[in-house]
């Protein structure tokens, strides 16, 4: 999963300097989260998947490029949408889904669902119900990953509207002063809802924002995942080695609506069709199988492969049995 | 046009911020995707159509920044405007507790009644939806244990609107907190202008043998219950508070000096609940009636699981209900 | 050197940070001036001089900003720290709800079980002082409603060093509330290691007469009435909860069984105070053996007033016990 | 109070061009200030003010500065140390001075005491004890001016080590975007309690945390009393007239303890002896003397008529009656 060599010298937005098996293990990884995410309208609809699930289709490129610059051992946290991250981080698509669908066998033991999606064995601390709430956690995180002297890096994933949430100030701050190996990696899909991020952020350029704290930061092509893993592989380096914080504005899209019941009214379809035009798995795929590291074969091979697994996983959660009433009483206390 | 329809208890309360914004100019609302979201307003409904009507600067769209959101309606407040604000869920309280609580509710009282703080704070409560522990809680109990709120849970449209007009024109700040799972449960609501006095409960259905007190969804599983159990001659009174402060806890003392029997249902979690402080003041006022143990019947003291096999047996089912209202007879009657 | 002193509180609560930091290195404080302030730390002196022995690293001066601190300190105990965060004063814990409530409370729960949440959340409640409305508030009701949280308060010396070491090793989140009257207050206190359990009461003063359950100040009240009373023959039996979550309600049944009349005090407002919870588990257990009715003697529902002439009257005093005491003796013996 | 005709014209840091009256009346209400505080020790000694108390000697010129560039009715929040703020904005000592003792004829009823000190019929909206707790109110102070259109500026006074609390990035980010009329008012003191800047704060340069905000900002001497009003004047003009929210970081030194309990180990008296040397009111006087708009004489009365103003607050609130333990049941709702 992870790019051992990597370093400032091979980031460069060509394939060559890159390993071949790492830019197809991207493609991969990109076409499992949205065969993954595909399936939520259909197991919502069939009243199989409850509340409210959110799908990061167009958005693969920054869950990728960010988690393949990752060690094993370093720290993810996640938002309401965080199906891709957790998969990029190398969760387990059959646990996810039985997640998804409250089954016993569910990464969470059914307790969580969709928004509360967790793998602690690889470092995924969690999705989040709340709008910024991961953003402490992966600060505290990158503490404990300080005075432990692990050098274990936290890299936290939040929306564009978390920007306005107060705890990014109060954390960002502590995370600057104290030289914390972390990550911010903000995901600016265009949209909170219904909401352009004009509408409720005082300033267009986000790193300016991280920059008041004190954390410098750049913008990259959210659809590029090669461009992602560069930027994020550079800030992890620079966290691992006591260089403190690094902000990321990860330009994307959002193809689906917030969650399913959206009824995307307030965006036009020429501007959605514009944006697939950018769409981070065809382009990746092209340009792989244009440069000769990937054949027409194996694309379609892959594309098939990641649908079977998914598949698997919807089966796999299906036959999975709801959990025992009395597990509602486990699990509260260590 | 019909002096009455039968409408949800969402457009109840659209039609409140309506005719209260149209009334009175320092009305204005806060709050997160309240003007665009769902072709015109609120998450679940509540200020659809209010923006186009009343313009994006009486109905202002927020960033995500609850704490902020709060401490801007009370300033706004304490200066002449009458700010209602929306919480989309009200699992986010905790964000604003600071202002809401150490300010608001404070503010008239430790600057000696220079301050007025006529402001609203809508959000809600309630699970059942599979959403979650941080989409389910109800945390009206912190509300009440703060001096200097108010604080009101209609259970129906015609209650949600009445209650609503009142809570904006009150001088002081009023939480009103709406139950998820009844926006679009629909009642006859009449046209005409009309309110709700904050502090006066409601005998939602007599009955001689025992008082349940039981508010929201809570209530409509009681009167279920107390249908089901009236088959069998078992006669429950039921009674709705509207609201929590003020409290009208005459009606339900009266009530159980005739019954002598008292329970008390609640989603909330059971663990220093308001089922408590109803029992407290009930002892205190009319211990000498009490033929039997108050008997709580509330949400179990675990967070909101997601799954629907396990939120079945954390929320208060009428199962539940029932069993304890069989059991309470069974030993004491 | 001997195997017992007379020490404050303050510094019973510093030998406990003293000794589980040496003991545990993963043992860590947070929090705004624990390490220079005072000459060595702390605005109560809890942490005095734990900086100079253990370094500015583990003895971490914060910003001012309770949120993100309460937020960090879950991160990093979720990653296998065990933190103990000091919030100056508990008027303060509006500000960081959130991570408390949402995510630490929840973690672990909404995740199957893969999270462990070991930290303490230090900080402290009451009034007297004249503080005033935003330093005085006793908020551990709100605590108390939340699953997922352990909430001790110890009254002693001897109770704040023992109960104190064992939240620091209890894996899960605890909230740890000190009382601002008690910093000073001395006891003996042994020299050797020792813990008390979360969820064990201590009878204070055995009584055959009346139950009076209460804790920190109030509990000083309690007894400096209990033996005014003896004078007069009548015997209190003073209970000290020790810690609310878990809450031993067994030794308060087991005395009012005897007693057969409860009284409970608490400094906290008495509007859904956790008086009305120990009074409904009381009736769920012993309400047969109840000849009285339960009595609270708690905060009145105001904010805290400055000036003393008020103060006073909104805090439970020596007299107010008293009273309500004669009251229930003249009325129901 | 307020300087009638001033504009960007005579906002120089000389004397002329300013009203020679505003001038010595600042020196008066920095006069009045000191004496107002200087006897906090002695009265809570005394056991007549309980609690605790802030004093902001040393810090007069950022308070009357700012308020004086200010109309009557523009609105003011506060911090703890909030009596040096009310007294510029126009408060009455007498009502002050029984509010600390917690008298019947306080400001607040007794009910207040000094971190909750208010006057609204003079647009101060309230001393707060909670730190940065005056952001959100003057920032809903100054919505409230912009829906009704009222023209009316609030100003928000709080310390650096409120610059670190989440509640400034979601209030200032509304008050860019929605281009409020406020001025963000930042006295650096250069302590937080025992703590300075560097310790907890990721940047150095303040208006930068505002910057990220889309507030602009700059830094000024905040123990020249001139300089202070002149650079909020500008503020204030430009809020007014709809240019939305400014952010000013008043430089300036807190004289005293934290409070009175202090014991100040924390910093050296050489280093408060050099800033002994910037005191705002020794230099604001010798300046106004040596320009010939106040005589020695003058001076000398002035601080003796504020002495004696602050004598008879004194004398007024120990006269005045505990308020009567009913009251305690009262302004609790409207
Ligand atoms: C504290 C909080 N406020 C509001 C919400 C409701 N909510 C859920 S997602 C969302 C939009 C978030 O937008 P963004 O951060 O850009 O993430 P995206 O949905 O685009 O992935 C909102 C407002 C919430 N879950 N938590
Ligand atoms: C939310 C909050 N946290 C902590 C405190 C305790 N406290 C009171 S004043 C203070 C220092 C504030 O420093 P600064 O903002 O620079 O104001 P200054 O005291 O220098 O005027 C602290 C930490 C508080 N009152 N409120
Ligand atoms: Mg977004
Ligand atoms: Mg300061």
């Amino acid at each position: 999963m992870v790019n051992k060599n990597d370093s400032a010298r091979t980031r460069n937005n060509q394939l060559k300097g890159h390993e071949p098996t790492l830019l197809v293990e991207m493609l991969r990884r990109m076409m499992l989260i949205r065969a993954f995410d595909s399936q939520l309208p259909i197991l919502s609809t069939q009243g199989l998947i409850r509340g409210s699930s959110h799908a990061c289709i167009g958005q693969e490129a920054t869950a990728v490029g960010a988690c393949f610059a990752l060690q094993p051992s370093d720290y993810v946290t996640s938002t309401h949408r965080g199906h891709g991250h957790t998969i990029a981080k190398g969760g387990n698509v059959r646990f996810m889904m039985a997640e998804l669908l409250g089954r016993a066998d569910g990464c969470c033991r059914g307790k969580g669902g969709s928004m509360h999606i967790a793998d602690f064995s690889i470092g995924m601390l969690g999705a989040n119900g709340i709008v910024g709430g991961g953003i402490g956690i992966a600060t505290g995180a990158a503490l404990s990953s300080a005075i432990r002297g692990s050098k274990q890096v936290a890299l936290c994933f939040f929306g564009e509207g978390a920007i306005n949430q107060g705890i990014l100030l109060e954390c960002g701050n502590m995370a600057a002063l104290w030289k914390l190996p972390m990550v911010l990696l903000c995901e600016n899909n265009q949209f909170s809802m219904s909401t352009r991020p004009d509408d409720v952020t005082s300033i267009q350029d986000l790193p300016r924002r991280a920059s008041g704290l004190g954390i410098p930061g750049l913008k990259v092509d959210g659809t590029d995942v090669l461009a992602v893993f560069n930027a994020v592989s550079d800030a992890v380096e620079r966290a691992r080695n006591g260089g403190g914080p690094f902000f990321i504005e990860a330009v994307c899209y959002r193809f689906e609506g917030h969650f399913l019941a959206d009824d995307l009214k307030y965006r036009s379809k020429d501007e959605l069709a514009a944006w697939h035009l950018k769409d981070p798995i065809p382009n990746w795929r092209d340009r792989l199988v244009k440069s000769g590291i990937l054949t027409e074969q194996d694309a379609i091979r892959i594309a098939r492969e990641t649908e079977d697994a998914v598949n698997h996983a919807v089966e796999f959660a299906k036959q999975s049995p709801l959990p025992n009433p009395a597990t509602a009483w486990e699990d509260l206390y260590a | 046009m019909p002096d009455e329809r039968l409408i949800t208890y969402s457009a109840a309360l659209n039609e409140a911020l309506r005719e209260e914004m149209a009334r009175d100019s320092t009305v204005f609302l806060l709050g997160e995707e309240i003007g665009v979201w769902g072709g015109g307003g609120g998450v679940f409904g509540v200020t659809r159509g209010l923006a186009k009507e009343f313009g994006r600067e009486r109905v202002r769209d927020t960033p995500i920044s609850e704490e902020g959101i709060v401490a801007v309606a009370i300033g706004a407040a304490a200066t002449g405007m009458r700010p209602v604000v929306e919480l989309m869920y009200g699992d986010f309280l905790p964000l604003a507790m600071e202002p809401l609580v150490n300010q608001a509710a404070k503010l008239r009282y430790m600057f000696g009644g220079q301050a007025r703080v006529p402001m609203v704070l809508r959000s809600n409560v309630g699970a059942g939806g599979g959403k979650a522990a941080q989409h389910s809680q109800s945390l009206e109990t912190w509300i009440m244990h703060v001096p200097g709120l108010k604080l009101a849970m209609p259970s129906t449209p015609y209650d949600a609107k009445g209650l609503l007009k009142t809570a904006i024109r009150d001088d002081n700040p009023v939480v009103f907190l709406e139950h998820k799972l009844l926006y679009f449960t629909k009642e006859v609501v009449p046209t005409e202008d009309y309110t709700i006095p904050l502090g006066v409960a409601s005998i939602r259905r007599p009955g001689k043998d025992i008082t349940v007190v039981a508010m929201q969804a809570m209530l409509h599983k009681a009167l279920a219950v107390a249908t089901k159990l009236a088959e069998e001659g078992i006669e429950l009174e039921v009674i709705d508070p509207r609201t929590l402060v003020p409290l009208d806890i005459d009606t339900i003392v009266e009530s159980v000096r005739r019954t002598n029997r008292l329970v008390i249902c609640h989603e909330a979690v059971e663990r220093a609940g308001w089922a408590g402080e109803i029992a407290m003041q009930v002892i205190e006022r009319a211990f000498d009636f009490l033929d039997a143990p108050i008997v709580r019947v509330c949400g179990k003291n675990v967070p909101m699981p997601y799954s629907a096999s396990l939120e079945n047996v954390v929320i208060p089912t009428e199962e539940d209900l029932i069993s304890a209202i069989r059991q309470l007879i069974a030993t004491w009657c």
